[in-house]
């Protein structure tokens, strides 16, 4: 191989247009170096530290939200810069800033390292972004894989909780196994693309154009539409979609609180992220596809609900909800396929589901005791009177996931309802009807927990139930938690910034 | 060195890939029977192991080298998630001294 | 000649990846891992990939399966502890493979694959660097840091906590 | 000056601020005169809009005006005016809304301030569902409205509130649910790309909807507000809710926020979708016939509890609005407005005094009560005038919608308009037993206890003043009915006369 070609392949590596997942890899660098020289392992400065990372990272992508470079591939067609990729970018930082933030009031309460922590939830960002913007099978699965082995350890971060180490084992086996799957599905859609010459380049079955460009031409590839099938099964494990949600439960009780709200979050927004990518490239497959979804969605939706109305444990109700909620946004991928609008749509839902999922994380943190036992329905009993704060961020944040106008929440399933009409996907949104009453049943329970038993005196002889909690809330917590619950309310009434933002 | 399968139409691409199919399936069997969680992960790996096999053989075929450079991934990812995957069961043994799957049954149902 | 090498190997991989599956012992399990790769290695060969056949013997045997081996010593498990299947599990595992193999069946009968390998030349050690350090070098840095997080992890895991850290 | 658009926008933002206002914490004295202010500022507007109409615009509307929201992609705006159907409803929302609000402040309930905010964002929802033209924002304001239902359930609520909370909340989401289908499907079928109304119209009028489009649409839109306005065999949260609820919630709900479904029904199906309600009407008209006026009939005749009976009265009377949407007629569309209005001052008296009869016995059960009469005269007064009212006899706004009704009916079917008539007599009959159990005849031991301890006084001027704003409402249009019947028959003027009136079968 010639210089020339090397340097050919250098110029297009420009390392600029990933600024930000370079600043958040420093960052996470930084912290480890500055632990070291840290006099006296005064680790204050590593939440901190982190958390200004994150948002100078935040502030750069808002700053250059537009531009993406032409949306040209980049990194000889690793990487494509797009709009979608730029939400997604916001999306993780915005959600990773929270996570740390949860980090702040859990972590000092248990022992456990911190610069870890704060290390790995910056490289898994990184990741998460890499993700998004992947335009390669290769850089896909490796994104994909520093993703899923940072969860494996942020799971079982609690190392001397055995429920912890129990979760960390579980989501490892059915991670490992669904990574599997998906390789498998990404070595025989390579297989069956094979070598493709375009304009005396060789491409070859890695990259999204070429397996799309492959696939136009041949639809009815058998080996190619096996393994996008195998694919979409490995990421139905990351989304928590049936049938592959039995992690879900137990992981989300056992890891610890910040770390189940990055995985009801990110993790969760990331295998979007990448079926509305994938949707794309497997376009030309949608006479199977389409099918596979739409039952992939009814089945998760009646599944995560119904389970849920048996779970008095908050951590696996939220887990069971998220598996409805991913039901949900499935429908939206299904009508991506004939309706671009949808992704919007899908995005939008996601950002209203991340500042719900936070606002509730936030007062799970205070209300969790310190090892993060607390979590029981009877826990949030009284929480409203003794509270209000607290109990109001968690109506707000309950009634946005339950999708109640005029909240955040009931503008995303407006939006995919419409998008999913236009699609003429009506079979899927009766069961999606079907599946928000049922959800009014747990998600009523909860508020009834906090609100309303509150009322009624305790019974005679017996002492009131004093639910711990634990963390006073400092000025950060209460502002951040308030501006979380001012935003649901506000893109309930207003949803302007985000719509403008995503549905164009 | 010429290539050794260029006259053997029988053990072509098929045969390599009927070989990394079943592996596949072995291990994905092992992964769903076994219950010591150490054999489990023996499972996982074969899994993985069964598709570079998919991958070697189509690079060949496909006459692109990029399938044997995934290989190189695949192998570090792999070997990454065993040093962690390890570690979570070292630690979770000496809290409760077992590797049995259905006696890690803390978390509710 | 590379059709017998090919029978001997594939049952030896197939053979060994089965009593991976099947028997009692984990060490012996790991055993069979062994055998497995060592199979495996050979394929490699003979699809003219002897550098990675190389690299898997040298991965896998060399530090994955000796790793394993390890941590068995360590944990000094009972061994023989095999489970006695339960009737349904069998009848849902014979149901999976009968589907697995008609799925088998079908992919490698139905799939239109190219009979003959490409007459390209062997690639070298040189052509796995250059691909790795140009095209590939986003996802080498990447998995760098993965490689960094994993041994984070494995740290975090493993080292008792000390109090230090709470410094107020 | 403000315009006449921009006094509707007021008297919507009125009771919403006010809410936000207390709610941000605003001493409980002030928070009291404030919410004074903010129900009765409504009720003045809504008059003074009445004396303007009509001041068309466009398309039978009045007062319209738009705001954006930023949803202009998806064609969602603000659109807010009044038509000669919306404007009685507009009206009846201020006018139970004042009352309602009164007689909370009577009650002393604990935690006032909390039940002054929902109270007055519930006020603010009715007013918001009635003036939108946009139907995006009349399911909303429809919302924003009932969320506090529930809540005011949960927390003030008696008997069995829990349960009763979530029967609700369940049942009527998922009402919700099915009509938000419903009105998508428009959305998206009619290619106005627009959620407003008039637009929606004049899409429609370009390109009919294929008949069987029309078909399913309706379905949808009459099972979800069907569920909302209690269509038999959906009903059975209303009772149970209304048992539950504290009396102003049950007043605003069962007033005016249930008639929400029929209202969407007549301003949005009936000129959308005539083919898709002729294919649905002989099967409306015989549940709501069969199942609404006669089986709940005999079942509100069995009812020992005073506020499950009114519960299940109202239930049987919705469908009466049922069997006169079903005859596809303007009379008959007329009647239903009428007796929406009707019912809901009817009904929202009730509960209210029904509630004072528990301030005075300490229970609901109907065989334990007796000869209260004597002591409180000025509440029996009330009360036999208010079954009176929902008997339907003349003199009262009653009267006019089911007699209007019962005509539209005649030429649709004579059997059911027998049956339905035969419902007035089993609605006299559970009405006037019920008076005479309260009110006549020996007082219970059980009763004679109560008294003992607390000795009944008469209806005092807080309960007496929101008493007579319904009364008198009720009297003004029994005796004066022009003023609903003349707007609704120009405001339906164009649409019913587009449906071909069914011939009989």
């Amino acid at each position: 191989m010639s210089t020339e070609l090397l340097k050919a392949v250098a110029a297009s590596n420009d390392w600029w247009a990933l600024g930000p997942e370079m600043t958040l890899a420093v960052g996470a660098l930084l912290l480890l170096v500055l632990e070291i020289f840290s006099p006296k392992k005064d680790l204050r400065f590593v939440p901190p530290l982190a958390v200004f990372t994150l948002g100078l990272t935040l502030i750069t992508v808002v700053a250059n939200f537009d531009k993406t470079w032409g949306g040209e591939a980049l990194f000889g067609g690793l990487i494509r810069l797009s709009a979608s990729g730029q939400i997604a970018r916001v999306f993780f930082l915005v959600s990773s800033l929270l996570v740390c933030f949860l980090g702040t009031i859990c972590l000092p309460r248990a022992r456990v390292p911190r610069v870890e922590f704060y290390h790995i939830v910056l490289v898994v960002t990184a990741a998460l972004m890499l993700l998004a913007q992947s335009n390669h099978f290769v850089m896909f699965f490796v994104a994909l894989e520093t993703v899923t082995i940072g969860f494996y350890i942020l799971v079982s971060y609690y190392r001397e909780r055995t429920l912890s180490l129990e979760a960390g084992l579980k989501y490892l086996v059915l991670g490992a196994l669904s990574s599997a799957i998906l390789l498998f599905g990404i070595v025989l859609i390579y297989g069956a693309v094979g070598r493709v010459v375009v304009d005396g380049v060789v491409h070859n079955g890695f990259e999204f154009g070429t397996v799309f460009n492959f696939l136009r031409a041949n639809p009815d590839n058998f080996l190619a539409t096996a393994g996008a099938l195998l694919v979409i099964g490995g990421l139905a494990f990351k989304i928590g979609a049936f049938p592959f949600q039995i992690w879900v439960p137990d992981v989300y009780q056992g890891a610890p609180t910040p770390v189940t709200a990055f995985l009801a979050v990110s993790s969760k927004a990331a295998g979007f992220a990448v079926l509305l990518l994938l949707v794309r490239v497997f376009a030309p497959l949608q006479a199977v596809l389409v099918p596979v979804l739409s039952l992939l969605a009814s089945a998760t939706i009646l599944f995560g609900n119904l389970s849920a109305l048996t779970q008095r444990n908050t951590k696996r109700l939220m887990g069971l909800s998220g598996v409805s909620h991913a039901g949900y946004l499935l429908i939206g991928v299904v009508a991506s396929f004939s309706q671009s609008a949808a992704a919007g749509a899908v995005w939008f839902y996601l950002f209203t589901y991340l500042l719900a999922s936070m606002a509730v994380f936030g007062v799970m943190a205070y209300v969790a005791g310190p090892d993060d036992s607390g979590e029981e329905l009877e826990h949030f009993e009284r929480l409203a009177k003794d509270r209000p704060f607290l109990g109001t961020v968690l109506a707000i944040g309950i009634g946005s996931l339950a999708g109640i106008p005029p909240l955040a929440g009931f503008m995303g399933k407006l939006l995919l309802f419409v998008a999913a009409f236009q699609a003429h996907l009506y079979g899927l949104l009766a069961v999606a009807v079907v599946g928000v009453v049922i959800s009014i049943f747990y998600y009523f329970g909860w508020i009834r927990a906090a609100f309303f038993e509150s009322w009624s005196p305790p019974a005679p002889g017996t002492a009131p139930v004093i639910h711990p909690v634990a963390a006073a809330a400092t000025w950060a917590g209460i502002a951040t938690l308030a501006v979380l619950a001012i935003a649901t309310v506000v893109l309930g009434f207003f949803p302007w910034p985000l719509t403008s933002w995503l549905l164009r | 060195m010429m290539t050794l399968l260029a006259t053997a139409p029988f053990y072509g691409l098929p045969s390599y890939l009927f070989v990394s199919a079943l592996l596949f399936a072995i291990g994905f069997f092992g992964v769903l029977l076994r219950k010591n969680t150490l054999v489990i992960y023996m499972c996982l790996e074969l899994m993985l192991l069964a598709s570079t096999l998919a991958l070697v053989a189509f690079s060949k075929f496909n006459g692109t080298l990029d399938g044997n450079v995934f290989v190189f991934f695949v192998l570090t990812i792999a070997a990454a998630e065993v040093a962690v995957g390890l570690a979570i069961i070292v630690a979770l043994f000496r809290q409760r001294h077992t590797v049995q799957v259905e006696e890690l049954n803390q978390l509710k149902h | 000649m590379a059709d017998t090498l090919f029978l001997i190997l594939s049952v030896l991989t197939v053979a060994t990846a089965l009593l991976v599956v099947l028997n009692k012992n984990a060490v012996n399990a790991a055993m069979f891992l062994l055998l497995s790769l060592v199979g495996l290695a050979g394929l490699f060969v003979l699809l003219d990939a002897p550098l990675l056949a190389f690299v898997l013997i040298l991965v896998y045997a060399g530090a994955v399966v000796a790793l394993f081996l390890f941590i068995i010593m360590l944990l000094d498990t009972r061994p023989g502890s095999f489970p006695a299947f339960k009737p349904l599990t069998v009848t849902a595992a014979l149901l999976g493979a009968a589907l697995l193999s008609l799925g088998i069946w079908t992919l490698v009968h139905r799939a239109v694959l190219p009979l003959t390998p490409k007459s390209v030349p062997m690639p070298t050690m040189k052509h796995y660097a250059e691909m790795l350090f140009t095209t590939y070098l986003l996802p080498v840095q990447v998995v760098g840091f993965m490689l960094l997080i994993a041994m984070l992890g494995v740290i975090v895991l493993s080292k008792k906590y000390t109090e230090t850290e709470d410094a107020k | 000056m403000l315009s006449n658009a921009q006094l509707l926008q007021l008297a919507i933002a009125t009771p919403l601020v006010a809410a936000v206002i207390i709610a941000c914490g605003l001493p409980k004295r002030f928070a009291v005169k404030l919410a004074v202010v903010a129900f009765t500022a409504p009720v003045l507007l809504a008059l003074w809009l009445w004396a303007q109409f009509p001041a068309v615009d466009a398309h039978t509307y009045s007062f319209l005006s738009t705001t954006y929201t930023g949803l202009g992609g998806l064609g969602i705006t603000l659109k807010l005016g009044l038509n000669g159907i919306s404007l009685p409803m507009f009206l009846l929302a201020a006018i139970v809304g004042l009352a309602a609000g009164l007689y909370a402040l009577r009650s002393g309930a604990e935690r006032l301030k909390l039940y002054l905010v929902l109270l007055l964002i519930m006020h603010g929802g009715l007013l918001g569902v009635f003036a939108s033209v946009d139907i995006f924002f009349f399911y909303f304001f429809h919302e924003l409205a009932l969320i506090p239902t529930f809540v005011m359930i949960g927390i003030w609520g008696g008997r069995d509130r829990s349960y009763a909370a979530m029967k609700l909340t369940i049942y009527l989401t998922a009402g919700a649910m099915l009509s938000l289908l419903g009105l998508i499907a428009l959305y998206v079928k009619s290619g106005a790309n627009s959620f407003d109304l008039i637009e929606l119209k004049d899409a429609i009028a370009a390109h009919a909807l294929a008949g069987h489009t029309q078909t399913w649409i309706a379905g949808l839109l009459l099972l979800g507000f069907g569920t909302l306005v209690s269509l038999w065999p959906l009903h059975t949260w209303a009772p149970l809710g209304y048992g539950a609820a504290p009396s102003s919630a049950a007043m605003l709900h069962a007033g005016v926020l249930k008639k929400f479904g029929l209202y969407g029904l007549i301003q949005i199906a009936l000129p959308l979708l005539p083919l898709g309600l002729q294919h649905w009407a002989w099967k409306l008209a015989l549940l709501a016939g069969l199942g609404n006026v006669l089986v709940v009939g005999f079942v509100t005749m069995a009812q020992r509890d005073l506020k499950h009976m009114l519960g299940y009265s109202s239930v049987m009377h919705m469908g009466y609005c049922f069997l006169g949407l079903a005859a596809l007629s303007t009379v008959g569309t007329g009647g239903v407005v009428f007796l929406m209005v009707a019912h809901g001052l009817s009904v929202a008296l009730l509960f209210l005094l029904a509630t004072s009869i528990h301030h005075r016995t300490h229970t609901f059960d109907l065989t334990e009560m007796g000869g209260l009469a004597q002591k409180t005269p000025v509440l029996a007064a009330f009360f036999v005038a208010a079954t009176m009212a929902g008997i339907g006899l003349p003199g009262f706004a009653n009267f006019w919608g089911e007699l209007t009704i019962f005509v539209a009916l005649w030429k649709f079917s004579p059997g059911l308009t027998a049956v339905a008539i035969s419902g007035v007599v089993i609605s006299a009959i559970y009405g006037l037993r019920a008076a005479a159990r309260v009110f006549f005849g020996p007082p219970s031991e059980a009763l004679q206890r109560v008294h003992a301890q607390h000795p009944p006084a008469d209806l005092d001027w807080r309960e007496k003043l929101p008493a007579l704003l319904l009364l008198a409402a009720l009297l003004f249009f029994g005796f004066y009915p022009k003023a609903i019947s003349q707007p609704v028959d120009q405001a339906l003027a164009g649409p019913v006369a587009a449906v071909k009136i069914l011939p009989p079968r």
